[in-house]
């Protein structure tokens, strides 16, 4: 509303500003399915390419064409990339949202707009750029049928010469778009001086925006947090992956389903070393999961909030009858359908508790593409060790954005593949009892079906049993089993990568976060400092269950606001749980869910009113 | 385990092909009912699996929730087994195979667990023709929770306390041809020839056998205004052949007196032959329509119950043929063969930079 | 193991011991589908019907026939109606555990035996008594078909003689269990004719264990949970019972099923007021619920865990598009499939935040027939008032098991039907916005299908909306929607009953618990008090959300127990998210989850242990 | 709402028998994909309530979740709707039913909805023969995840990126008749004049009316390749008859040139009738045996789209018949209809003394 009152209140003319470089966030509104996607990218790689830290956020709706749809980039010298609450600089194509969009701009922002929009009617304190897309595609493109996609990347050569990009590096991102259609390639990179050769002739550059060549991105990549996943797997040597499409893991497994096809195709024969299979539903690929964990496979699957529910019988079992299996949970915003199109941090409680009666899962929770990674592959080993499923926890943020990265590292070592006795063991060892916890850190030794010797079956159940996987009603036997399910998890607390911590001496405030939370929060610690001369520690947490270090970073601060992107303060609520009781006190909340990636402002502005400054 | 095993002495000594004891297929004790229809199955599965000479250890029983899932405790206590959840074993089934496809799938499950809650994967796994033996206990209703209907209860049946079903019966082996399943037959709990050799035969194919064995539960459903009581199917059962089974390791006699042309002589994916000897009307196995034809005259019929095996494709492509695995079991190839070199990291960053 | 030392050393035969009237334990050991069932209600009736405070509980196997069933029966003069850990008097009829179950006796406790078992050589420190059951059956029963089922009441004619039960009331007792069976019952009187006629001939009183005539239950009645909650359904008008057969939850629904089929049917054309249907599974039998709930009926299911777990997605369905429904889960031991007839209170935490995303749930949790009765009508109430799934949490102890109680209640005053706008309030209202939140109080206006008016449609999802219940992502619609159900959360807190709360001045020590974990508590409490002269206060928790009254019991005291029968002390995990943090150090935990029902002396004794007495 | 409909001025006007408008009939402007089937659809939705004079008051809208479960959105503006979760529509409108039974069900599902994770409700729904309108938006496709197969997908059709499906169709219509419902037809998107009789036809029936719709996906499915692409329908296609409807309050008049014989008039629950013009052989839609063998030969025959109607059973109980409800909705009894009487409760009081 007040951006209304704003565009009411008459202004005259914005002098021209102080140059910013480098630092400004640049919004495009368009129609989804209208082939903005590809100037869109095509702009994020460019400035990619010249060096500068840059990110790119779609926010697009649950449907598949038609409806508005915003992406946004974000340039900043410093190096955060965090979702930016204002724009800066706004291309605006799409007639249903032109005018709203404009008006919630700040003043002295800039507008790109399709000049039948005629937004420069619509507020005076802004700089308005009109371009003639409609005149502009048709000398590019003669067939008019194709001219709706073209169109759009128009507005990359607009910007290319408002903002400094540099044209060369324009062709390369673009070429890089279309590696197999050099045809299409070529059509679309005259559309894109087609719209510099306009700017240039006819525009007059008066807003501040401007990018210079950096070297930030030396040797870096840009990946969805999907995409890393997927390569985690993929080199963790997964070999069995049961899925459901749902927005926003489906391009996980599909993305994996690529890089098998391409990599993992037996040299001799042409056939595969993998099993993807597209299931009927969630409770079948689970299901499908758990029995290819128990025999052997290392299994997954990737769903989001309302597959989980339906997983949630399946992974009692799992947790019971000690199965390992890793779940990719991307998590859009609930409850129930939701937002799948909106990112939330909304699974957390449900996950580490899923099913009925007394369970505890593994959660590594990635903030990067890196994280994705690594923690991608480690899912496998913490499974197979703990003969247990484990969660991957992402978010559509991380999953379908694309991001800067340095490189992966290739793994080193053996996959850790647990406790499993073969043939050869078992006619050493004489004996085998399935669920006698033999070296005391709760996790007992397996056999996988097929084994050769007379010892090696046993009876897998969801029931109680007892050392010898037998059934059995006896309270003693129920109680020894899951005291023992228990002290695994205490075997696991050990074993899950410690939290990133970041202690700051002078700091009576504290801050904790995990996943994407992270970029708001560490940008808002330099405002914090900047604007209020407030010192904060950070303390990101990788994974549940917690060990000390997170009770002893909050034991040395005075306050800590634990930030959790969904109502409830889900993850303080696991924190809560896992530290002692004193020091509950101390541990407060800070939450954002309104289904966009939570941004700095958002999190500075909670904390310096909780903080009363 | 032996103690609680017992193996009559007669047997003790006879040994399989594989050089194993009938008694090595045993499993414990049953904890069922005395006189319960599943657990003669389980003694047919015993026998199936011991004169075949099946490798018990490359055998993994699988089943879902009820007291016919429960009944994998009973039979081949050198197999690996799974009792998942109820209604689930398809998809647990499913992975397992996918994870090892060198290993021989034995599900077993009750009406309640395959045709009400498990309707979902039942149909799907029909669809994929899995290599497996799915074989449903059927006895019409929920043993384990004391006996209500199940989906299979006939029209008209009664529970003991004289409550009447109205709803029409699911006919597992009619949703299994139309759905994909390779062989499907539906026999009886207490004909102990018949599903020795139908058990057998379901051994030697490969694709999925979806067996339907009407399994009277002597506790809830034997009492006289059932249609799954033993004495109702004894009197009402009709057979579609006499369903004779000859192992690929054995020689072929047809008994002197069957006339040319009335035994049908099916040759099974592992060598095996099937032996269908005519009753009434001659039915051709490999005829979908015909198959599916009479399971509706049937079901239209006067509570006719008809067993025998109805459908069988040598042919068709199992799930995993359709997924083109390498021969090799998934697990177990090595790490050299599931993790790509350094070189194809590099190279999918290079494209990413 | 102790005990079988015990059994070894060898003891002098037991002195007479002075007498023990009204309160000792009798456990008969019998096999499952033994009939033994009948004799055993018989005993527990007649002890009834002779005033002498009375529990009975059947711990059964998680089959149908054949494995080994033991039933105690407590007699309390003091009314305590827990379960008691030692076994005072054995029936031992089963030759599988027979042994086993004597060597668990504590010294000087009586056996009652079948001849063949010669219990008598395993131990010389108890009170044997010989009974030829096989000889004493022929006579009264020459069908030998049906012996035996009548040859296990021949041991209550037995205890009848030993313990000085009345005849004339066991004969009560045996013809109200054959209300339609003269001649059954005819004969099973025979049979206990015999067992009493032969003890008093031929056998030696020599335990301490008698039974008195009291006045302490007069005019009360003895009821499962189960049946209670039914009839709370039935008196509460529902209409729409959709369900899946699960232990210990199905004789709920078929309890239910048999009263309306007697109470529900209309009178003048002889159909049914109600419609019950056994659906495929618990994902149907909730989403029929759901359905009917939505179009205006009352509508329930009845499960227990696995069922809460496959119906996780559509109570965040239920939650979100804010649809009323009743759910009674009868809890068994978890996890996975666990132990089907074993009690717990395991479910606590799935329930309350059952489903994926930011999700609260109202809890019930009655400990007594009566309240099964009270909160089975409520749980209606609250759903239509608050227009959300409500739980109610038996367990399988409450629900399976006969307990004493006073009569029901006939309810006052009208059904709650909630915020229903009728055609006629639309008239009046000239505009219908489903999710505006008029009243401030988180809870809006519905309409019901089929309501003749053109204002009255409206869209249910379980997608984002706004005030008029159409699509939206937009941030603001979302985070004001789930806002106002946190508000609504607020308002049930205010709504439920109430916690109940005795607090002993003198008392530094308090104890929180709930459900049937009440009656371990309450014994325990008198056990604290007169072996450690330890004073404590009790607060008795009845439903989640908790008020404040939790909040100021712990604060009135230096430590607190809480109670719970699960492994991951669930209840007090809720009670710590509920309460100030500065109170979680006082809140301690007292965990039992071996499966059977809790007993005060479990409780005491970690008390005690905890307090360092 | 009525800024975001868009109704053709000349329609405007336009008065059914109870007096609504056409416009009455619509819903929010789409937000599916310009040419998309479900659309087209939504439009003959629109047309049959409409000229049918349904109550849209007494009517309820169901879906699942998918761009087809979305269209409920797109049309009858005036009734109450439920867009529920995942394959789970058919509880939902069960229990909306049994609280209701005086509301007409409109149920729109999607193949995936239906198929895939939403097989065992379908197939218990069908058993049951609850009163409603199922309708199948059939794509062959998971359009709102961007277009993976469905279980309806064809063996050799290909996605857009060139994946070939392996696995046979499930045939939901066969399906549907062989487990219960009353009213089987398969129909186009693309074909107004038979998919709105179809329609009309559903709403004139009592029980189960299951249409499945091939219905294109423009963006995912419709590339050549696909054989649930426009073209490949239109090139496919084969009608079992001529389907026209003549409701109850209208006069039948068959045109001149129908030749005696050739028109079979079937005469529905609310008195319309369904006229069934003969186009090659002639089918009885009562032989359910016959119905079955002809989608069991188009399964087998070389990728032929056999629409019409296949089956109609105007006599089958439906579910709420069998439960012996009252005829008031359930909704609609008073406190002292539901609540018994304290006597009751004394008198149970007095069993458990
Ligand atoms: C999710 C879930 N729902 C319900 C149950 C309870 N339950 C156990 S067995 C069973 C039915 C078994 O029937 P069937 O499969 O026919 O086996 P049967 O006992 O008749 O052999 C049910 C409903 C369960 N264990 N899990
Ligand atoms: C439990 C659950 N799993 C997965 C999804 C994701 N999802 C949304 S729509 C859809 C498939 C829709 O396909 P179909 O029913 O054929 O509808 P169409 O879009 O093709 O019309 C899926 C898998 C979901 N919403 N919920
Ligand atoms: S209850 Fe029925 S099915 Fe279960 S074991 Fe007994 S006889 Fe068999
Ligand atoms: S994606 Fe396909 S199904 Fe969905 S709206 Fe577009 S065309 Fe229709
Ligand atoms: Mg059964
Ligand atoms: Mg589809």
């Amino acid at each position: 509303m007040s951006s209304v009152e704003t565009a009411l209140v008459g202004e005259a003319a914005p002098e021209a500003d102080e140059p910013v470089v480098n630092d400004f966030s640049i919004q495009v509104a368009t129609v989804n399915g209208s082939g903005s996607q590809t100037a869109n990218l095509v702009l994020l790689r460019s400035l990619f390419q010249m060096g500068i830290p840059v990110s790119g956020k779609n926010l697009f709706p649950s449907n598949i064409a038609g409806l508005p749809t915003w992406y946004t980039i974000r340039t900043n010298k410093k190096g955060y990339i965090g979702r930016k609450k204002e724009i800066d600089f706004l291309v605006a194509m799409n007639p249903e949202t032109a005018r709203e969009d404009t008006l919630d701009l700040p003043p002295r922002a800039a507008v790109v707009y399709d000049l039948p929009l005629k937004l420069d009617a619509v507020r005076t304190d802004l700089h308005f750029y009109q371009i003639p897309f409609d005149e502009l595609v048709k000398p590019v493109c003669p067939d008019a049928k194709l001219r709706r996609l073209v169109r759009n990347i128009i507005y990359d050569g607009v910007l290319a010469w408002l903002l400094g990009i540099e044209l060369e590096e324009i062709r390369k991102a673009l070429f890089k778009q279309f590696p197999t259609k050099p045809k299409a390639a070529e059509l679309n990179w005259a559309a894109v001086r087609v719209g510099y050769e306009f700017a240039k002739e006819s525009l007059v550059k008066a807003d501040p925006y401007r990018v210079e060549r950096m070297n930030a991105t030396q040797g870096k990549i840009i990946i969805e947090g999907n995409t890393s996943a997927a390569l985690g797997a993929l080199f963790a040597g997964v070999t069995v992956v049961t899925w459901y499409p749902i927005t926003p893991s489906s391009s996980l497994a599909e993305t994996l389903t690529d890089y098998c096809h391409r990599y993992r195709m037996d040299p001799e024969t042409g056939k595969a070393t993998f099993a993807i299979v597209q299931a009927e539903d969630e409770i079948a690929s689970i299901g499908m999961a758990v029995g290819a964990g128990w025999a052997g496979a290392r299994a997954m699957t990737a769903t989001a909030g309302p597959g989980i529910s339906l997983m949630s019988e399946f992974i009692g079992l799992g947790y019971f009858a000690e199965i390992p299996v890793v779940i990719f949970d991307v998590q859009r915003m609930g409850p129930s359908t939701g937002l799948p199109t909106r990112t939330s941090q909304g699974d957390l409680l449900n996950c580490a508790t899923l099913s009925h009666g007394d369970t505890k899962h593994p959660l590594l929770i990635p903030s990067s593409p890196e994280e994705c990674f690594q923690m991608g592959m480690q899912a496998f080993d913490l499974a197979e060790q703990l003969q247990t499923p484990v969660f991957v926890m992402l978010d559509l943020d991380l999953g379908m954005n694309y991001w800067m990265s340095d490189p992966f590292e290739y793994p080193e070592g053996p996959l850790k593949r647990g406790k499993v006795l073969t043939a050869e063991d078992l006619d050493r060892l004489r004996a085998f009892h399935r669920y006698q916890d033999i070296d005391g850190d709760g996790i007992c030794h397996r056999t996988l079906p097929g084994t050769e010797h007379r010892l090696a079956a046993y009876f897998t159940r969801g029931t109680g049993h007892n050392q010898n996987a037998q059934y059995s009603e006896r309270p003693s036997d129920w109680v020894r089993n899951i005291d023992r399910l228990a002290r695994k998890f205490e075997t696991a607390r050990a074993m899950m990568p410690r939290p990133v911590v970041d202690v700051n001496e002078k700091a009576a405030v504290g801050l904790i976060g995990c996943g994407t939370s992270h970029y708001a929060i560490q940008e808002s610690r330099q405002q914090l400092f900047e604007e209020h001369k407030l010192n904060t520690s950070y303390a990101r947490v990788k994974a549940y269950p917690f060990n000390s270090e997170i009770a002893d970073f909050i034991d040395r601060h005075d306050r800590v606001y634990v930030v959790d992107q969904n109502r409830d303060a889900q993850l303080r609520e696991l924190i809560r749980r896992e530290i002692p009781a004193r020091l509950g006190p101390k541990v407060l909340s800070m939450r954002y869910y309104g289904g966009l990636p939570i941004d700095a402002r958002t999190v500075t502005d909670d904390v310096v009113h909780q903080e009363g400054l | 385990m032996s103690s609680t095993t017992a193996a009559p002495p007669a047997r003790r000594k006879k040994i399989n092909r594989i050089g194993l004891e009938f008694q090595d297929y045993r499993g414990l004790k049953t904890t069922l009912c005395a006189g319960c229809g599943h657990n003669s199955i389980s003694e047919r599965i015993i026998e199936a699996f011991f004169e075949m000479g099946v490798d018990p250890s490359q055998v993994i029983k699988l089943s879902g929730i009820g007291c016919s899932s429960k009944s994998p405790a009973y039979f081949l206590q050198l197999s690996h087994a799974f009792n998942a959840v109820h209604g689930r074993m398809p998809s647990v089934t499913t992975g397992a195979m996918l994870a090892n496809r060198s290993l021989k799938a034995l599900g077993v499950t009750g009406d309640g667990d395959t045709v009400s809650i498990g309707m979902g994967q039942f149909a799907h796994l029909m669809r994929r023709n899995l290599p497996m033996i799915y074989l449903i206990e059927d006895n019409g209703c929920y043993g384990l929770t004391k006996g209500q209907f199940s989906a299979t209860a006939d029209v008209g049946s009664t529970l003991k306390n004289g409550t009447v079903n109205e709803l029409a019966p699911v006919d597992t082996c009619a949703l299994a041809i139309q759905l994909g399943a390779s062989f499907v037959a539906r026999s009886f709990s207490g004909d102990k020839k018949q599903l020795l050799s139908i058990v057998k035969a379901a051994i030697a194919h490969n694709g999925t056998s979806m067996i339907d064995v009407i399994s009277p539960c002597v506790t809830f459903n034997d009492h006289r205004g059932s249609t799954k009581s033993y004495s109702y199917v004894r009197e009402h059962r009709s057979n579609l052949q006499t369903v004779d089974f000859v192992p690929f390791f054995d020689e072929i006699h047809l008994d002197g007196e069957t006339e040319p042309g009335s035994v049908r002589e099916v040759t099974l994916h592992d060598g095996s032959t099937l032996l269908l000897k005519r009753i009434d009307t001659d039915h051709d196995p490999s005829d979908r329509r015909r198959a599916l034809q009479l399971l509706l005259d049937e079901a239209s019929g006067e509570g006719r119950v008809l067993t025998g095996v109805f459908y069988l494709d040598n042919e068709k492509k199992n799930f995993l043929e359709m997924l083109g695995l390498v021969d090799q079991p998934l697990v177990h190839l090595g790490q050299e063969q599931v993790r790509p070199p350094e070189s194809v990291l590099a190279e999918i960053m290079e494209e990413l930079s």
